[in-house]
């Protein structure tokens, strides 16, 4: 027969919840119940076992139970993550666009996408730290201009800007957006793409 | 095997636990032991295992005489007997008519003995019936053995950051510049320049005889979309073949003129 | 840190289910996650050191899981009033037959049982998750076809189908010769090769 506090260890992590010391009583067949005092000494010695290991014995209003310590809460919790939620699309066309058109001024976002650009948005990627202020526009008001960083290269693999997947113009390229439309004329770089269009 | 069957019934007060070897046993006792019949397969096994025998080597006639007895019975407790039984019984006198038919000539020798298939099928039970034991046999949760777990500790609630595609940058940034464009196109003002208009003007420029240069058709100071509107004004004309254009050799300067 | 192997213990104490290797890799943060094999090591590790205690490491077919060995079943289970459940032959043989010859139509499973399969007992395995259903017979009436589940695995402690107790040989291999008659001169082989799988 195995000793008291093993047969012990075996019922509470059998068990799942707190069990009094009638329940624990109970498993041994009467003749070879042990006395309240030889459980309470065998369960005094596991709780010493436990120390340094991934396991405690505690004991509770309702009995005696083993527990993970809270030190190891951690790795547990990422047992159960929640499965992350997705980035709104609004978030993902202000990434996107600070990525192909940087640096960029918020104001040059909005106009590009119609909307305002929430602060919780450029707040999120910038903790993420994809995205940073790289310098202000000489304009009124000098507004920031964001740039991506190098964590944002690194999350997506890519070893430079010029590596991003080539965008293919929309139809007119004339209505890109205030931006675009000053580098049109003046870089021949991003002309090159739009003359791809086979609309035109 | 033993079957689990045991204690089979109690018969005025005393327990069986074995089936008396007459097939007399009385009838309210032998309800329970009759419905816990898998079905004529194990009926079957059942009989023969209770006399010892050989499946490779039963005896139809006595075991076909026992199995109608056991089926007698059966429709005497007016136990709800299963069509599966009745075939079985049909199949066993065929099987024991085939076996009275005189000594098969040589040519026909290579037929089956007729107790072949239902060998076969007995085999073939019983090899479930004991693989269905050793399953039960095995230790199995709940049972012997039990999960061990500890009460979690209070969790951190952790939501790793959402993961993004490269791809799915791509599509934003498409579906911005789309709707930048519905964005722009809707201010509802008069187009300044039609290319119908400019096809007009280009042709009025152009000579029949003279060649233009194509780089004078354009004028700078209409901006993107004049200069726009004037090269597809041309590429029109060409289509429509209004136009004549030539070119000496490759990046030299290209020329136009009226086709007469 | 604590030790690799106590922080496995912890989160396996912590599941109370069967964990593969990817969750349990996935409950480290992505700097400090350990190699595969410092992980089986780890595991190596603390299946040793549980011989002699109430709990032992087992690899069943979803991963693995920590639980209470066989020999405390006899304490353990006086915890609860007759928890276990009993399975009734029928049950037991569609089981055995659906997990040795998986996958199966309900219509084998009758030919080879000599009954009907009631509705009752595949709704009782599919409830229990040990049977589903992994396509269909391409034969008139496309019977489907059952085949047994990780939790079936799981729950009878195997890792593996080829864990199963070996289905034991039809008595005599060349039964249909059935010499013993000698009525008649022939062997059939061809019909004794029938007797091995019908779904061969």
């Amino acid at each position: 027969m195995p000793e008291l506090k093993i047969i012990l260890e075996a019922v509470l992590l059998a068990a799942g919840e707190p069990l009094s010391l009638e329940r624990l009583l109970g498993v041994f067949p009467e003749a070879e119940r042990p006395e309240r005092e030889a459980l309470r000494a065998a369960l005094a010695e596991l709780a010493t076992d436990y120390t340094g290991r991934g396991l405690e014995l505690v004991e509770v209003a309702s009995g005696f139970r083993l527990g993970v310590p809270s030190a190891f809460s951690s790795w547990v919790s990422r047992l159960w993550e929640e499965r992350a939620a997705n980035y709104s699309r609004a978030l993902l066309e202000t990434l996107a666009l600070i990525a192909y058109r940087q640096p960029i001024t918020r104001g040059e976002i909005e106009a590009v996408r119609g909307v305002s650009v929430s602060s919780g948005i450029m707040k999120t990627l910038q903790e993420r730290d994809w995205i940073k202020i790289v310098g202000h526009r000489e304009v009124p008001g000098r507004p920031a201009l964001y740039a991506t960083t190098r964590v944002f290269l690194d999350y997506f693999n890519l070893k430079s800007l010029s590596e991003l997947p080539p965008l293919t113009a929309p139809r007119d390229p004339n209505l890109v957006g205030l931006d675009l439309e000053r580098r049109i004329t003046t870089s021949s770089g991003s002309s090159t793409t739009r003359t791809e269009s086979p609309d035109d | 095997m033993d079957t689990p069957l045991q204690p089979l019934a109690k018969v005025d007060g005393e327990p069986y636990t074995q089936l008396p070897h007459d097939l007399y046993i009385p009838p309210d006792a032998l309800e329970v032991f009759l419905e816990t019949f898998e079905g004529p397969l194990d009926l079957l096994l059942y009989l023969i295992r209770r006399q010892n025998l050989n499946i490779l080597d039963i005896p139809i006639a006595a075991i076909t005489r026992q199995y109608m007895d056991y089926l007698a019975l059966m429709q005497e407790l007016r136990l709800e007997l299963a069509a599966e039984y009745l075939l079985m019984a049909a199949w066993l006198a065929e099987i024991k008519s085939r076996l009275l038919l005189p000594k098969p000539a040589p040519i026909e020798s290579e037929e089956e003995d007729p107790r072949a298939e239902l060998i076969r099928r007995l085999q073939e039970y019983e090899r479930f019936q004991q693989a269905a034991q050793a399953l039960d046999a095995l230790p199995r949760l709940e049972r012997e053995i039990f999960v061990a777990s500890a009460e979690p500790p209070h969790r951190e609630s952790t939501r790793p950051p959402p993961p993004v595609g490269l791809v799915d940058l791509l599509n934003a940034l498409r579906e911005a510049l789309a709707r930048a464009e519905l964005f722009d196109r809707h201010p509802i003002r008069r187009e300044t320049l039609s290319v119908r208009e400019r096809m007009s003007q280009v042709l009025e420029r152009l000579d029949a005889l003279r060649f233009t240069a194509f780089t004078e058709l354009f004028q700078p100071e209409e901006g993107r979309l004049g200069i726009v509107v004037t090269f597809l004004a041309i590429l029109e004309l060409l289509r429509e073949g209004m136009l004549e254009l030539v070119q000496s050799e490759p990046f030299a300067p290209i020329y136009l003129r009226r086709r007469g």
